[in-house]
């Protein structure tokens, strides 16, 4: 048909040329491409940074707190924060102005900041005692360098509540409790939604009937007045751990459905795929099948509803205990510590009682950003 | 449908006999999934592949070839039916009735190839674990040898050894069909089971696929069960073409002679629809009238009888047995031996 | 259509009675029965109440019952209006819910009204105008909706509001309207006092709704169909609301129904905050005492309130799509 | 099942591409299709638009669509992709120009440019795209001197020129019944009232055959069949009687039975509706049933254009003639070998020097195919081709 056909038979036998991909993309896989992805995803790197900084405050709470954070100091209520200081002119030197208290006409409590009087603080400081990986240490980040440390020459980061008490190492407790349910909750949640996810999708018919319908009745439970009325159910004279256990189930009696939904679907849209069929046809078996080829592909999507959920839990166990219905004192968590800011009046009096919720919305805003960023690599074609 | 389909003088040739095939897909609706209507994919089919050779099926979309090469894989369960497999040992064992464990170690002997070079390797494996993966699920070799046969099966596929570690994202979709390739062939297979493993290529790209599986064939002895949509790729690499219309067969012979002489009025019309390759050879389209039947809903009798134009009473009610014509060949036309076709 | 909706009212149906179970589980948790908080209650308040008459009490109500007993009895009257006895607020429990019922639906339905009001359009511009300083600025402010509790945006509102202007924006009406009649001068009121909460409780659902418009449209604007659209010769304002916009609101609108219930359930933890006069307060009061039928009737109303919508929502979003309202079977 | 075979068009007299012989070509392939004449119109709003019949033919040398020099590129997170580097072609009246090309040639943006329909991040960056529906005035204008969203570009876009689609089922609204759709293209472009554009609207859905035209006009996308949704959406691009229809791959996801149908229907409305129509397509099949004029691009430039059967019988460019050896067809012996082109298509982004296809030439020169660009140059009268073999 045409003049000078080629003869294209040796052609085939041309091997793959070199000049065919990039140099950097071609041993990568597919973990690497995926991080690779979020890297490129400022604002999620950014959030990952945040939500390891909230990490290393659960481990190092107390390394990082200044004072006892029970110390009750009535002498000292309602300080406000006292900024914490690197410079004395152009002189390198760790302090915060010494706050001198009196009275005013109606009895009140104010305090004066005085920039003469200077409280050193220390790198390294000793403080109280506490226990980090069983062992007993007195050393914090920072602090005043004496363990008996009066009230005068304290110092309150962040200011003190009604009772004296320093809300800076509050906070650093706070951040622990808080982020301990969140975990064990999404360690339940995790653990019901994929197995329940995994059942639904991988025997189908009717069990996956009645798991998905299932979903649907709990989804449609509107979320607080249950959440509120279970923490109310529980008898006020629960200790703090059972309270700190029933807390966390509470909050993770929802946040399954979303993973297990999650799961299955993925689970779904997998077995359609023909890398999936070829190792049917290569003869492997259903557990290689599941545990070599389909769950590598989800990990991300766990991950990424895992993070989502953490979120979920953090807000509502602050809003449970600022209700007074989640964990009560003498726990510490953002939910606790908000509960002292429950009036507007004390607000007014004290704004600084609301640097929790702060963490709060920064970890929350974090943890929704990372969540994106890694549904975003995990599915660069959206899911 | 019993037809003796294994004949060219021995039966021992036919390497796999499909007999009386069905897969019929439930559909499922309302609260208790209650199954209201049957999708009949496949329905009631029967042939043989004879060793060495390349048997087709083809046919428009949705009408069964695909599910057919799944049903004897066993990738799906066969509703009904039976697929006769001859072993290398010479027995003779029917698939259809082994459970899926059974089944493993026959899956040594036939292989898939897969349409989508995209979806069909897993995108988290590299080269290595995707092409050695069933001689790692059937415990052949140490790994040092399985890392040599791999080298080697990437040889036999026109591609560098030394990219067994890569992933499959830095590849080509040709590269990548080549790299199913050898992973179907790992275990050294007699049946392969090509499903449209061109028509994800590009145009300039399916000819090395298809001259490289013709030279496999030559080498290796393979047998091939080739699905595909596209008739001019059919017509080169086949020896035998079964045509289906609406999970049927209706008809089967060599290409020559259904692309020369057609016996069923569909297979005309399917042939008669392909581009002509020049434009001197512009002709009147034969243009099939209507759509193609639900196969959730077909017509009764023949499936065929509301396009076709020599379609008569007998045809509306009486389903066409596949029959041996009087020249030797398969149809299932109730008027295979009145009417005369031509394709252009 | 109609097996689907027969279908959704099963689900339905089991869903209602789903929620029935845990309702009654919620008032039997606490330990020691009602009676038990009876006497507490009464003993506070001086009266004195004897063992006898306790027993007699628990014998009406079928405490000495199985618990299933004790469910189909509780049950029964619920379905009959016998929503029981409020000890918090001494009176029954279906007059204290009727008191501020008026008040709750007020709230929620104008922050519904809210919420579509604002979010749609932000939502439509953001995903037309992908990855404009609008756009980004929408996202990151739907983001920290999300993220901040309604109570937290609630309290600092109020105290900022306190700290300008001395004015405590607390209350749904002004001392001298709040038990006088209807008129124009209390609606004023009303209004003014409304604008706080629907714009803080509105907050978390215009962020979500601008995130799921943004990305429904998102979506859309890349089918096929908008290409041939816009081949015809539409402008591009048209084409898009017409079509992809359609096609990203059907979801979006049919959760109207939906969403009503989940605000108003939503809106206890605020009416704490801002003190508002709704069923929530209520139920916060009632759940902190203990007050078992009426916070047991709240969380059961407010679940049947949700089923329901749902259920509307579905129905609405089968009668937009001509898919499945006219799927046969 | 006749064989009637087209004769070859007589050799153009002069680089103009003259279509002289278009009126009898038209003859011709309406004489092969007497039985399908579909219900004669009479309805036709506007055809007196640029109208001139079969009859009169068009002055020499004037195309109706003129392609210059367009570039059109997307600027991704990656980089910038050249997706349409520098194209041209000619669209003659009443003729059908085949683009033929693979995955990322770039076919489909060229068409989409030429409607300034190109989504984003996709820019036209350069080019001239000339409309001249009256060649005998002469008053041809350049699109791209428009605004994509005036009023002159929206009045082009599904008035002067139409488009179908590859994907017929996702091509409509499947929110809107499929009246209200054609209703909207001819509210658009014509003055017609509401009744009569719905009986137009009845007209060419009987037009491009589908049964029960009225009833169908009240229902929804998904009633129909792909097939049958191929055919509204030509019922859809005809209804305002346009110039020139650009058909992107119309017959790409439909079977084969299927796609011969379309095809019948596509030359029945150009010879009814004398319009020229640019026809996109991977299918060489397709472009030797269809085009009277071939256009073959790789890697978003044109490295060949010329007459359907000077493509078919002397492809000047290597790739040409490797596509049309490589690809088997119904004529090719069964197994029988093909020559096939050795390498895989580069990504856009990867763009070889020189030459594009030169890694894959079976007529490599080194030094000059790797190192310059070819420019698209005539080599006869009728074919031009970009390929240092024939550069004087």
């Amino acid at each position: 048909m045409v003049a000078g056909a080629q003869s294209g038979a040796e052609s085939d036998a041309q091997l793959v040329g070199e000049s065919d991909f990039e140099a950097e993309v071609e041993v990568m896989s597919q973990r690497q491409l995926i991080w690779r992805r979020f890297r490129r995803h400022r604002l999620a790197m950014a959030a990952t940074v945040i939500v390891a900084l909230f990490y290393s405050i659960v481990v190092f709470s107390d390394f990082l707190a200044t004072n006892d954070p029970e110390d009750i100091e009535a002498a000292r209520q309602y300080t406000p924060p006292q900024w914490l200081r690197l410079f004395d002119g152009f002189k390198p030197d760790l302090h915060v102005c010494r706050l001198v208290g009196s009275r005013d006409e109606f009895l009140r409590k104010v305090y004066v900041k005085d920039c003469d009087q200077k409280v050193d603080v220390q790198i390294f400081a000793r403080g109280y005692e506490y226990k980090l990986f069983g062992l007993t240490l007195d050393r914090h980040l920072f602090g005043v360098n004496d363990p008996e440390v009066t009230a005068e020459d304290a110092i309150f980061l962040l200011g003190t509540d009604v009772q004296g008490r320093d809300l800076y190492s509050r906070l650093m407790r706070g951040t622990r409790l808080s982020l301990l349910i969140g975990l064990t909750g999404i360690f339940i949640s995790l653990i019901v939604g994929t197995m329940l996810g995994a059942v639904s999708g991988f025997y189908g018919g009717f069990v996956d009937n009645l798991i998905q319908r299932s979903i649907e009745i709990v989804r449609s439970i509107p979320t607080i007045p249950l959440y509120l009325g279970l923490a109310a159910a529980f008898p006020a004279d629960w200790s703090v751990e059972r309270r700190f256990f029933a807390i966390t189930i509470v909050v993770s009696l929802f946040a399954w459905t979303e993973l297990a939904r999650v799961v299955r679907g993925r689970y779904l849209a997998m077995r359609q795929e023909d890398f999936v069929t070829a190792a049917i046809v290569a003869g492997a078996n259903q557990r290689r099948i599941i545990f070599r080829h389909m769950l590598p592909s989800f990990y991300s999507h766990i991950i990424a509803a895992s993070t989502l959920n953490l979120a979920f839990m953090v807000i509502s166990e602050t809003t449970l205990s600022f209700l007074g219905l989640g964990l009560q004192p003498p726990a510490i968590s953002y939910g606790t510590l908000l509960f002292t800011a429950q009036n507007v009046q004390t607000v007014a009096l004290a704004p600084w009682l609301l640097i929790p919720g702060i963490f709060v919305v920064v970890l929350v805003l974090a943890l929704n950003f990372m969540g994106d960023g890694i549904r975003d690599a995990a599915d660069p074609y959206g899911s | 449908m019993a037809v003796e389909t294994s004949e060219n003088g021995n039966g021992s040739a036919s390497l796999l006999d499909v007999r009386g095939l069905v897969k019929y897909f439930p559909i499922k609706r309302g609260f208790l999934r209650r199954t209201v209507g049957t999708v009949k994919a496949v329905d009631d089919i029967s042939f043989d592949i004879r060793e060495g050779e390349t048997l087709s099926l083809v046919g428009e979309s949705g009408c069964g070839k695909s599910t057919t090469a799944r049903s004897i894989i066993r990738a799906y369960e066969p509703t009904a039916g039976e697929i006769i497999f001859k072993t290398e040992d010479g027995d003779s064992i029917d698939l259809a009735q082994l459970s899926l464990v059974e089944m493993r170690p026959f899956r040594r002997q036939m292989q898939m190839i897969f349409q989508d070079p995209f979806s069909s390797l897993n995108p988290r494996m590299n080269i290595y674990e995707i092409i050695s993966e069933p001689l790692l699920v059937h415990g052949i070799g140490s790994s040092s040898e399985r890392e040599d046969r791999v080298a080697e099966l990437l040889r036999v596929v026109r591609l560098r050894p030394e990219y067994m570690r890569r992933y499959p994202h830095a590849f080509s979709g040709g590269q990548r069909q080549r790299i199913g390739i050898a992973r179907a062939l790992a275990v050294n297979p007699r049946l392969i089971l090509a499903d449209e493993p061109v028509s994800g290529l590009d145009v300039s790209v399916q000819a090395q696929v298809i001259n490289l599986m013709m030279d496999l064939q030559d080498e290796l002895g393979l047998t091939y069960l080739f699905v595909s949509h596209d008739l001019s790729v059919v017509k080169q690499i086949s020896n035998r073409v079964v045509v289906m219309y609406v999970g049927r067969i209706a008809e089967i012979g060599t290409p020559e002679e259904l692309f020369d002489s057609p016996k069923h009025p569909y297979t005309a019309a399917l042939m008669s629809s392909v581009p002509k390759p020049h434009p001197s050879q512009r002709t009147k389209r034969y243009v099939l009238e209507g759509e193609v039947a639900n196969p959730a809903n077909p017509p009764t009798g023949c499936y065929f009888h509301p396009r076709c134009p020599f379609a008569t009473d007998q045809c509306k009610v009486e389903v066409p047995p596949l029959v041996k014509s009087k020249d030797g060949r398969y149809v299932s036309c109730h008027r295979a031996d009145e009417i005369e076709l031509t394709v252009n | 259509m109609l097996a689907f909706f027969i279908r959704r009212i099963i689900y339905a149906i089991i869903a209602m009675w789903a929620v029935s179970v845990i309702s009654f589980v919620i008032i039997n948790l606490p330990a020691g029965d009602f009676v038990t908080t009876y006497i507490a209650t009464q003993l506070a308040t001086g009266n004195l109440i004897l063992e006898a008459e306790a027993e007699s009490l628990r014998e009406h109500y079928g405490l000495n019952d199985p618990v299933y007993v004790q469910y189909a009895k509780w049950f029964t009257r619920i379905l009959r209006g016998q929503l029981g006895f409020s000890f918090e607020f001494t009176e029954p429990v279906r007059i204290v819910l009727e008191r501020n019922l008026l008040n709750t639906l007020l709230l929620g339905t104008f922050t519904v009204v809210f919420i579509w009001v604002v979010a749609i359009p932000i939502g439509i511009y953001s995903a037309v105008k992908q990855y404009s300083v609008g756009d980004y600025v929408a996202t990151f402010l739907g983001f920290l909706g999300l993220g901040i509790p309604d109570f937290l945006i609630g309290l600092v509102a109020l105290w900022l509001i306190l700290d300008l202007t001395g004015f405590l924006a607390t209350g749904l009406y002004s001392v001298e309207y709040r038990t006088a009649a209807w008129s124009f001068a209390k609606m004023w009121d009303l209004a003014k006092h409304l604008i706080l909460p629907v714009a803080i409780l509105g907050t978390a659902g215009t962020a979500a709704l601008i995130r799921v418009t943004r990305a429904n449209l998102l979506d859309e604007l890349k089918k096929p169909y908008v290409t041939t659209a816009r081949a015809k010769g539409l402008t591009e304002w048209q084409l898009i609301m017409k079509y992809p916009v359609r096609y990203a609101l059907n979801p979006v609108i049919s959760l109207t129904a939906y969403v009503l219930p989940f605000i108003i359930s939503g809106s206890v933890v605020l009416s704490f905050v801002l003190d508002l006069p709704t069923i929530g307060r209520d139920f916060l009061k009632a759940l902190t005492a203990q007050d078992i039928y009426l916070s047991g009737a709240v969380i059961l109303f407010s679940g049947w309130l949700t089923i329901i919508g749902t259920f509307v929502s579905d129905l609405l979003l089968a009668w937009v799509d001509p898919r499945i309202r006219l799927e046969e079977d | 099942m006749t064989t009637e075979t087209r004769e070859p068009p007589a050799p153009l007299d002069s680089g103009f591409r003259r279509n002289d012989d278009a009126s009898a070509r038209i003859g011709d392939a309406s004489a092969r299709n007497d039985d399908m004449s579909g219900g004669d119109d009479g309805v036709s709003a506007r055809n007196d638009v640029a109208s001139g019949g079969n009859g009169d033919s068009p002055v020499a040398g004037d195309a109706i669509l003129s392609v210059r020099g367009l570039e059109t590129q997307f600027f991704t997170d990656e980089g910038i992709v050249r997706a349409v580097d520098g194209v041209d072609f000619d669209v003659l009246p009443g003729t059908t120009m085949g683009i033929v090309g693979e995955s990322g040639c770039g076919k489909s943006i060229t068409a989409k440019s030429i409607l300034q329909i190109v989504e984003a991040p996709g820019r036209i960056i350069n080019g001239e795209i000339s409309y001249n529906p009256r060649p005998e005035t002469n008053s041809s204008t350049d699109l791209l001197s428009f605004d994509a969203n005036s009023n002159e570009m929206r009045a082009i876009r599904g008035g002067e020129i139409s488009m179908i689609f590859q994907e017929p089922m996702t091509s409509f609204s499947g929110l809107h019944t499929f009246g209200n759709q054609i209703d909207e293209t001819l509210r658009l472009h014509t003055n017609l009232t509401k009744q009569e554009r719905f009986d137009l609207g009845v007209d060419w859905l009987a037009r491009v055959g589908i049964p029960n035209p009225t009833q169908r006009m009240h229902e929804y996308p998904f009633r129909f069949s792909g097939g049958q949704l191929q055919r509204a959406m030509i019922a859809m691009a005809m209804c305002t009687n346009p110039r020139v229809l650009i058909a992107d791959e119309p017959t790409t996801a439909l079977d084969v039975t299927t796609q011969a149908q379309i095809l019948d229907l596509l030359q029945r409305m150009q010879e009814e509706n004398d319009m020229a129509i640019l026809f996109i397509t991977h299918d060489l099949g397709v472009i030797s049933e269809i085009a009277d004029e071939v256009t073959v691009m790789y890697l978003g430039k044109v490295v060949e254009t010329g007459p359907v059967f000077s493509f078919f019988d002397e492809p000047k460019h290597p790739y040409s003639k490797a596509l049309l050896t490589s690809i088997p067809s119904m004529f090719t012996s069964s197994r029988e070998r093909l020559p096939s082109i050795s390498g895989s298509i580069p990504h856009p982004q990867n763009r070889p020097m020189g030459c594009a296809f030169h890694p894959r030439c079976q007529s490599f020169m080194e030094g000059t195919c790797d190192v310059r660009e070819p420019e698209l140059a005539s080599v006869n009268e009728a074919q031009e081709v970009s390929c240092f073999l024939y550069e004087e």
